[in-house]
């Protein structure tokens, strides 16, 4: 069993549970085990973009900190969470000015070493560069085979390219990739890569309401049976508020919303109690009896 | 006890304003070995060299020490009227005190006065111990070689062949033409690249003088201008071709097809091949790695087939070696390969093309035999969009240079798809139109009134494929508005680099090229048909990207240098270069690896290292890398250069 | 002197009174016989033209065909006339246009030549016979030639639309002080005044700014709807003239009656024009 | 409505406090609008992502910071990556939105927000929202 810090989020504690206990579970079936951090605090949810804040830092300073004194890598699986600490780990790294200011805020874990060599990862980066695509396939239990999942690659998980050194996106393919090596059939499609609106939901709901629409119009007219993301907030603006575009739009067929690891849990046959379907607005289940998968 | 003259230049008042001349002039009346002190307004006028030429004769001066400019500017003006004046050129010495006294000590004056005395001392000093040198002359052999089968090379080498020399024209492909054999029509004026450009690559292939050398790369450059030694290597045709006759029938039998390259993917090509049908020369080779033959063993149709046995599978490469005197550089451009911008989906989405790929669609001898038609489906597209600057002028993604000729040719490929088609509509995204040359605004312009033609200044974001059609993402800025098109096809008009290989290349001919593979000119606007390497021209697309017209007038600009090196009897080159105190040297190599340009090398009987003369710069690497001293340049001996600084301090 | 055909247009008998009167004027005093032309109609104004292209130029045209009955060139006072009559001479330069104009007013034996009157005065016999009337004074003026004495300049030809100095020509010969100043043909706002009135007081206002600035005491056009724009949308107090009311003071035949038609009280620069004899 | 220009507007403090907030060359921005042809939501914007480098550019801060178009910017980072001259765009609509919160100046009122937004959206919407809409003070 290898064991990594892991770093859950507020979400994943509360809102996106079905996130985060299918991947502790699933993980352990594959051989990990995620620690979660004891007492930690919020990533900061946004990464400071002004050049003058370092208040901000300071959290997830904090945060690799702790997960550095048990292992030089941290595992993260929100995507605001990624892409926070990932960015904020390079800028510490890189910047000595920000980093002296930024320690100036903190006391216990103002040491001389910074922990430099630690690497924020994303959960998926275990499964793809740890296990291997090629492995997983072996390891699952049962195959997604004839489920077309059209993967959602969001914005927070590979942007900006040169602070988040993940995939290029433009054209990436690794949760298309994680799709077929579970035995599903990945559709690509022309909004995969599209903002879902994010936190514009708050302030201007029927804004980022279009751009959800776009993308999960988009998907089905491939011949998409789903959705497959990894952010929180996607899956609030393309799941739970399809009851708004359901009410808008009389032709608006529902679509549901898979949660990475539900999909992971699903064909490593976790007892249906885990995957938190619940959670999900449009229920994925009958879906799901349909092929047999459950 | 010496002659010399010293002239001082007040250069109006560059010097003068900042320099008392008349206490220099006080300072050096009277020096030792000053025989004559003198100054003047202008010393580089006629007047002024009229001075100096005088008191050459009368005063019988045995060295010049011009105070002034720097020897950049005029040091070649003053030993020209010294030699005319009887004095050995090289007995001529400047002490520059404008660029590096006058000009930067403007606010202390009595210093720089001070300064201005303490230079010329020096050059006194070196002046006495110059040695009266001779210019090297060496025979020039006046063959040339082109690299380069396109058009700048063929223009380049039928220049040169008329004039009566002999040329040696290599190409990497196996038919001459290059990139303007694929092209449809040309802008401005819209004639057939093909009927432009075979009369030329006829002339080529017949021409008495020209060695055609197809299907052959440089491999090997040895020598110095005047004095080349090539080895060029000649790949394996698999095809006899003083046998063939040009028939056909293998290509027609051959059971293999792959994509075409002169297509560009759009249409097929057999195993054996020619590249086109007005190949010249017009034989065929075999494609090793499509023939059936090659990767498996059977096959052998073209053998049986040919009326002549030519086909010879067990070809080798050949290495031919050659002699010449002078190389044009012709080596011409590829394009940005587009999957280095996947969110136009190229690669990816059939429709999505580039502009060579267009070309070969528009050409009667293209694979839809003229007819714009899409390849997905072989629709004909009724809307069509045309993207300009993709990878040029984009530091991040491509290259941040203007590649010139996109501007031109999407233009010209949108009005000739609104002549095939005339319901269709063309969309052109556009950053800035730069239509620099003669007739091409008209053109533009034309083209937009014409052809009813959309001009959206602005880059397109992304593109998608929904359904059949492909979804562009673009923005007007001008109406401060995102625009999305729902386009049948889209053109993109790619960034142009060098050719592939042409840095490699540069290494083998030991010419600069610049940080993209371009090669450097030696000036960009005095010199700039030389490359930085005596002896080697530029010509077309192999400096810089260029279109067809500038192409041919650097063409000719090349041979005609070519030409005016091929008119001198014998070459001439600067004395000033290394020589070896043949009593110190002990032969110890340092000097060989330290010489940049290969001309240093032991004499293996003597024991000693010598120096080529034709090769040497007069750098001095040799001189500060000898242990022993024995390197040395001409009239710049450390002793000298001791005496000068003894002198100063 | 000279006989010349005369096209006051509807303005000069009615809300340019003192333009027509001056004119006229002048023009006796000078010695230049004129005619009116014969049953004149409107010139076809800003109305015809919105109303009914082919209206526009058949109005004109009709001007046309009753002076090609007189001998001599046409002379229009009004930029709006000018215009207008020079836009039907274009449309009868083609062939097919001037059939379809000779189908609804029958033949023209000729067609005359037409040009602004400023271009009467800027003849050299007419210089030379104005020049010897100086009006010698250190008043400023500023010379403001408006759109339609000079634009669309392919149909006029007339002077350069970027360059006018009619105007500046004939009161120099009168001895008058000119001024350099950027705006002589700005538009003043045109017909707008009724429809958009708060555009035109934005115009006018920076029309006179700038000829303030240039130290000009009066404006100077030869345009009625300009003048008429300049003088009621100004929030200053400076008199505009018509070129020809500067003549009248100038040969000393100037009227009161003219100057009671003007909205700003043109005395002041009137005595001082004159002060100066 | 015209622009009027001079030395002064173009090097305001307004316009040195974005270049140093945002740390982006604007000066290089060579209007290819690449940035608004792919932001997911011009469409809703009143000043576009091009729009907005321009107007920096010429100084005209002040239309830009009581723009709605500052608060529409989901910060995808979609224009900062596709920017052919490397500018990150998205730190240049971060700067107009610090220096318009540190004004005092709030887009939407906290209070308004609906009861069940707040409980279903993810905390990361929340703070995001929130942290661009309310300033500290």
């Amino acid at each position: 069993m290898v064991s990594y810090p892991y770093f859950p989020g507020c979400a994943l504690s509360t809102k996106a549970k079905a996130l985060d206990i299918c991947a502790r579970e699933a993980m352990k079936s594959l051989g990990y085990d995620l620690k979660e951090i004891d007492d930690w605090t919020c990533c900061g949810a946004v990464f400071p973009l002004a050049e003058d804040e370092h208040i901000r830092l300071v959290s997830p300073a904090r945060t690799i900190f702790k997960a550095s004194k048990i292992s030089d890598k941290l595992v993260t699986l929100c995507s605001a969470c990624f892409n926070v600490l990932r960015r904020s780990q390079k800028v510490l790294k890189e910047n000595l000015e920000k980093r002296q200011r930024v320690q100036n805020y903190m006391e216990e874990e103002a040491v001389e070493n910074y922990p430099e060599n630690l690497r924020v990862i994303h959960l998926i980066e275990i499964l793809k560069d740890e296990i291997g695509f090629e492995n997983l396939t072996q390891k699952i239990k049962k195959s997604l085979k004839g489920l077309k999942i059209a993967p959602f690659y969001d914005c927070l998980t590979f942007r900006p390219p040169k602070e988040m050194e993940f995939e290029d996106p433009e054209n990436p393919r690794i949760y298309s990739n994680f799709v077929t090596a579970l035995g599903g059939e990945a559709i690509d499609f022309s909004y995969r890569s599209e903002c879902c609106g994010a936190h514009i939901s708050v302030s201007n709901p029927e804004v980022s309401l279009e751009c959800s629409m776009r993308i999960l119009d988009s998907a089905r007219r491939v011949g998409a049976e789903a959705l497959l993301t990894s952010c929180p907030l996607c899956h609030y603006n393309l799941d739970a508020r399809q009851k708004e575009m359901v009410e808008k739009r009389i032709d608006f067929k529902p679509m549901p919303v898979f949660y990475l690891t539900q999909l992971l849990g699903i064909a490593l046959e976790l007892p249906e109690n885990l995957l938190g379907f619940e959670k999900n607005y449009v229920s994925p289940l009958p879906l799901l009896k349909e092929r047999g998968l459950l | 006890m010496k002659k010399i003259g010293l002239f001082i230049c007040h250069c109006g008042s560059n010097i003068a304003g900042t320099i008392d001349i008349p206490e220099v002039k006080k300072f050096f009346s009277g020096y030792d070995d000053i025989e004559i002190s003198d100054d003047y307004k202008y010393m580089c006028s006629e007047p002024g060299q009229k001075k100096l030429r005088d008191a050459i004769v009368d005063r019988q001066l045995d060295g010049v020490v011009v105070a002034c400019c720097s020897p950049r500017m005029h040091e070649i003006t003053f030993r020209n009227a010294a030699q005319s004046a009887g004095l050995n050129p090289y007995k001529v010495e400047i002490a520059n005190i404008r660029e590096q006294c006058s000009w930067v000590h403007q606010k202390e004056k009595g210093k720089a006065t001070e300064k201005a005395i303490d230079i010329i001392k020096t050059m006194i000093e070196k002046v006495k111990r110059d040695e009266p040198l001779k210019p090297i002359e060496f025979e020039i052999t006046k063959r040339a070689l082109v690299i380069g089968g396109g058009i700048a090379g063929i223009t380049a080498a039928v220049d040169i062949a008329n004039a009566g020399y002999e040329v040696i024209l290599v190409e990497r492909r196996h038919s001459i033409g290059g990139k303007m054999l694929e092209l449809s029509e040309t802008f401005p004026t819209l004639d057939c690249a093909q009927c432009t450009l075979t009369p030329k690559t006829v002339e080529a292939g017949r021409h008495p003088k020209i060695k055609l050398m197809v299907y052959s790369e440089v491999e090997e450059v040895k020598g110095y201008i005047g004095n080349f030694d090539i080895k060029i290597r000649r790949k394996a045709s698999f095809v006899d071709w003083n046998k063939c006759t040009g028939c056909g029938l293998c290509q027609e039998k051959c059971p293999t097809k792959t994509e075409s390259e002169f297509d560009h993917g759009l249409g097929e090509r057999k195993a054996i091949y020619t590249l086109s049908p007005q190949a010249v020369p017009n034989k065929p080779i075999i494609d090793k790695n499509s023939c059936r033959f090659f990767r498996e063993g059977k096959c052998r149709v073209c053998e049986k087939v040919c009326p002549v046995q030519a086909i010879n599978y067990e070809m080798k490469d050949e290495i031919v070696e050659e002699k010449v005197g002078a190389i044009v550089v012709a080596t011409g451009y590829e394009i940005l390969e587009t999957d280095k911008i996947p969110e136009y989906g190229y690669g990816i989405y059939k429709d999505v093309i580039d502009g060579l790929q267009f070309e070969r669609l528009n050409s009667a001898s293209g694979p839809t035999a003229g007819e714009i038609r899409r390849p997905s489906d072989g629709k004909i597209p009724k809307e069509v969009v045309f993207i300009k600057c993709v990878g040029s002028r984009d530091p991040e993604k491509g290259i941040p240079y203007c590649s010139r000729i996109c501007c031109m040719y999407l233009g010209k490929h949108a009005r000739l798809y609104k002549h095939k088609v005339p319901d269709g509509q063309a969309y052109l995204f556009y950053m800035d139109i730069r239509s620099f040359g003669k007739g091409y605004e008209e053109f533009i312009q034309q083209s937009m009134e014409e052809a009813n033609l959309l001009y959206i200044r602005g880059r397109v974001a992304r593109i998608m494929q929904e359904g059949d059609k492909l979804v562009v993402w673009g923005v007007d800025t001008l109406s401060g508005r995102k625009v999305e098109i729902k386009a049948d096809m889209v053109v993109l008009g790619t960034a142009v680099l060098p050719s592939k290989g042409a840095a490699e290349l540069g290494k083998i001919l030991r010419a600069a090229t610049d940080e993209y593979g371009f090669f450097s000119e030696a000036h960009i606007k005095l010199k700039p048909v030389e490359s930085m390497t005596g002896g080697i021209y530029l010509a077309g697309c192999a400096q810089s990207p260029k279109d067809i017209p500038d192409t041919v007038a650097q063409a000719g600009a090349a041979a005609a240098k070519v030409l005016s090196l091929f008119g001198q009897e014998k070459m001439i080159q600067e004395p000033l270069i290394a020589c070896v105190d043949y009593d110190l040297c002990s032969g110890c190599g340092v000097c060989v690896v330290a010489c940049p340009f290969d001309a240093r090398m032991l004499d293996q009987e003597e024991r000693i290292s010598i120096v080529n003369e034709a090769l040497c710069q007069g750098c001095g690497a040799c001189v500060s890398a000898c242990p022993n001293k024995a390197c040395q340049l001409k009239n710049a001996s450390p002793k000298t250069y001791i005496a000068m600084v003894d002198k100063y301090l | 002197m000279k006989r010349i055909i005369y096209y006051p247009g509807c303005t000069l008998h009615s809300t340019a009174y003192e333009y027509g009167n001056s004119t006229e004027a002048v023009l006796k005093h000078l010695g230049i016989e004129f005619e009116e032309i014969p049953d004149w109609n409107c010139c076809g104004a800003a109305s015809a033209k919105s109303l009914n292209h082919r209206l526009s130029i058949l109005l004109p045209a009709r001007n046309l065909r009753n002076a090609a009955d007189l001998a001599g060139d046409v002379y229009v006072p009004c930029a709006g006339c000018y215009n207008n009559l020079m836009k039907a001479k274009k449309a009868m330069e083609n062939e097919e246009g001037r059939e379809e104009i000779e189908k609804k007013l029958g033949k023209f034996h000729r067609i005359p030549e037409v040009y602004p009157l400023m271009n009467l005065f800027i003849d050299d016999k007419v210089l030379k016979k104005l020049s010897e009337n100086k009006l010698n004074t250190d008043v400023k003026i500023a010379c403001y030639y408006g759109c339609a004495f000079l634009r669309p300049e392919e149909i006029l030809q007339n002077e350069n639309p970027e360059l006018p100095k009619s105007i500046d020509t004939i009161l120099n010969t009168l001895g008058v002080h000119t001024v350099e100043w950027p705006l002589k043909s700005f538009c003043c706002g045109g017909d707008l005044s009724l429809a958009s009135s708060d555009i035109v007081s934005v115009l006018v206002e920076k029309i006179l700014i700038y000829a303030i600035e240039a130290g000009a005491s009066a404006i100077v056009t030869a345009c009625p709807l300009c003048q008429a724009n300049l003088e009621m949308r100004q929030k200053t107090k400076m008199p505009v003239f018509y070129f020809t009311e500067i003549i009248g003071i100038a040969l000393g035949i100037d009227e009161n009656k003219w100057w009671k038609k003007h909205l700003v009280d043109p005395g002041n620069v009137v005595s001082k024009l004159k002060g100066g004899r | 409505m015209k622009i009027v220009l001079n030395r002064e507007k173009l090097n305001s403090f307004y316009v040195q406090t974005i270049k140093d907030i945002s740390l982006q060359k604007i000066m290089s921005c060579y209007q290819c609008g690449k940035c608004t042809a792919g932001c997911p939501v011009a469409d809703f914007m009143d000043v576009v992502p091009n729009e907005m480098m321009r107007l920096v550019m010429l100084g005209e801060i002040e239309k830009l910071l009581s723009s709605k178009a500052i608060w529409l910017c989901t910060s995808c980072f979609q224009c900062g990556t596709r920017c052919p001259k490397g500018i990150e765009v998205h730190r240049v609509f971060e700067a107009l939105r610090s220096i318009a919160l540190r004004e005092g100046k709030n887009y939407t009122d906290i209070e308004k927000l609906s009861e069940d937004v707040l409980d279903e959206i993810p905390q990361q919407g929340i703070i995001a929202g929130f942290r661009k809409f309310e300033s500290l003070e």
